[in-house]
């Protein structure tokens, strides 16, 4: 499978695994997803090592597009993204879009065959402002 | 043991017990202005580093900032995690392997500049790097005046009190931002202190 | 409390359970925040009569902001706003937001004692684009 | 019983049995251009009806419409439940106590531009409003060609196959949504096939 793989990466695991429920009911098994929330203890936050894990578990030979909801975890994605071995780096892109609605229309949008940049760009723009 | 080595557990210890006494002090700023977990996910991050201390502080000046910033990095959880992780991590890169008092300013610069590449920010948003940058300029004016340097960092945090978050949680706030001292300006600023009660020999 | 209160309404009973719960962490109980998710069996998809249950248990002096994720959902919740007691319409809107980000931004808006339309409008603005 | 009464349980069942009987059908058109569960929320929404049923059929046809919208806004669960059910609702605030065929082609067109306004949408977006327009049309054409009326259904929603969605989730697939019928057209032909079965006196 080559079509882009998406990570969702919240504070909430709960939020996490609810919008790949989502991503799942759209597009079934044609696109890899993983998610990940919580910090390294369990408490709402992120972890840059469960990020590197989901990143690894969505990984796809067209990338992955990585959907984040607040500060800390668009900054933990971009250093997990910055700690893939250089052969992955630039195929990993964090999305500047809503979490939940950018996934699902991520996914869509790879589900396609759509490159890491198509992808990127469609839920950056179909998404709500 | 060498006496570098000394210093390196030194700093360390002296870091990882100020956070850790002031871990409440830390989250209520937070709360007042962000989510209220800054004290929790900075003690987290420096129990960790603790917890590899012995190894940690074997190691040269330059592996051993980088494995701070790395395990900071692994286990704050917050967005201050990879901040302070690039902060540690690229002193470590910028320092070389005998540093002296006159290498700090240079490669706390750079550490700096690394920081706002990670958190898209600069100085005068209320953040970390309201501490950060004066005490490098201090650093850069004189590098010996350590008592200086925990009063420069402690008046910097201070002075984010007046400021407007534009960055981070606290920018949810807006105005009602102000009045409130940025958590992780006070937290930088205690580590400066801590570190400098190091390098003097306090405890 | 006549502070907004905040409706969290997704097709995921997780994601709007975890959404409130970073609500909470921003705004601890300054805010009145109620979520609901799942269509009316428990499958991923909304239901009017527990959308309208949220409204009533966030129902503040001050209104409600509903933050809705795709179609379905805010479809649902303009038609639960439609049903309240006249005196309640007016003063229940569904914010133009991505749910999870504009949860905490309105959350956080409506802890400083704005009124609705500022609360709709600073999710709307602040939110990832 | 009243031949109006039994009219209404003939129309309901009709429709109730014809969606329940396309829902694999409908859940697949979804499958390829949304969510895949169109068929479960339609079937999900007229089993309502129908639990319901003996006591809405009891009802004068303004009361029986606007039940049987209100049950499917209630129990659909997806963006068809309110729509669906702001049609029925609509038909029934429009149509008079004793409505006669001339009635309907102006009672749909207000329920049409109820559900638009629900659905901030219009015709040629792929949806639902592709099959009611074009019935609505026909029936101001010629009420009483009621053969005509199915055909003019089943058309329209064949020809949303073409159609490049603009509303709806199917609208997320851009391109990729030509090519499938709309999920929501379908069974809008199917209702109105149904319900002209039910007054052709078919079963
Ligand atoms: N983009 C940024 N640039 C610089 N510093 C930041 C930025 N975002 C947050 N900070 C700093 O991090 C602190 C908050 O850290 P913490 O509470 O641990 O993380 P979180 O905000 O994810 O809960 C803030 O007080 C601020 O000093
Ligand atoms: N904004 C809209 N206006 C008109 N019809 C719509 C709109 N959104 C969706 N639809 C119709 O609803 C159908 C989908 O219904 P359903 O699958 O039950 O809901 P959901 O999309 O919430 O899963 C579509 O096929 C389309 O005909
Ligand atoms: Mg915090
Ligand atoms: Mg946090
Ligand atoms: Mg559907
Ligand atoms: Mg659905």
């Amino acid at each position: 499978m080559s079509s882009v793989g998406i990570v969702i990466v919240s504070h909430s695991p709960k939020v996490a695994e609810g919008a790949a429920d989502m991503v799942r009911q759209m597009v079934g098994d044609e696109v890899k997803v993983a998610w990940c929330g919580g910090d390294p203890t369990g408490g709402l936050g992120t972890s840059v090592e469960k990020i590197m894990q989901a990143i690894d578990s969505a990984w796809s030979a067209g990338g992955v597009a990585i959907l984040v909801d607040l500060g800390g975890a668009e900054t933990n994605s971009e250093m997990a993204i910055e700690m893939l071995p250089p052969e992955r780096q630039g195929r990993a892109v964090v999305c500047n879009a809503p979490i939940v609605e950018g996934a699902v229309i991520a996914a869509t949008e790879a589900a396609g065959g759509s490159p890491l940049e198509v992808v990127k760009r469609t839920a950056e723009e179909l998404s709500p402002q | 043991m060498s006496s570098e080595k000394e210093l390196r557990l030194a700093m360390l210890t002296a870091v990882a017990q100020t956070i850790s006494r002031h871990a409440e002090e830390l989250t209520q700023l937070d709360q007042a202005i962000g989510d209220g977990d800054h004290g929790i996910n900075m003690k987290r991050g420096f129990d960790a580093v603790m917890a590899d201390s012995a190894g940690l502080v074997e190691k040269p000046w330059p592996e051993f900032l980088k494995g701070v910033g790395m395990t900071l990095v692994m286990k704050v959880g917050g967005a201050s995690g990879p901040l302070f992780g690039t902060l540690f991590m690229t002193l470590g890169k910028e320092l070389p392997g005998n540093p002296c008092a006159g290498d700090v300013a240079g490669a706390l610069e750079a550490a700096i500049q690394a920081v706002q590449a990670r958190g898209k920010s600069e100085a005068g948003q209320k953040t970390m790097l309201d501490v950060l940058v004066p005490v490098a300029a201090q650093l850069r004016k004189d590098a010996l005046a350590l008592t200086d340097l925990v009063t420069v960092a402690a008046a910097a945090a201070e002075a984010t009190g007046p400021m407007k978050a534009i960055r981070g949680r606290a920018s949810f706030l807006g105005d009602r931002s102000i009045g409130h001292v940025d958590p992780g300006a006070r937290s930088s600023a205690l580590m400066v202190a801590a570190v400098v009660g190091a390098v003097k020999g306090e405890s």
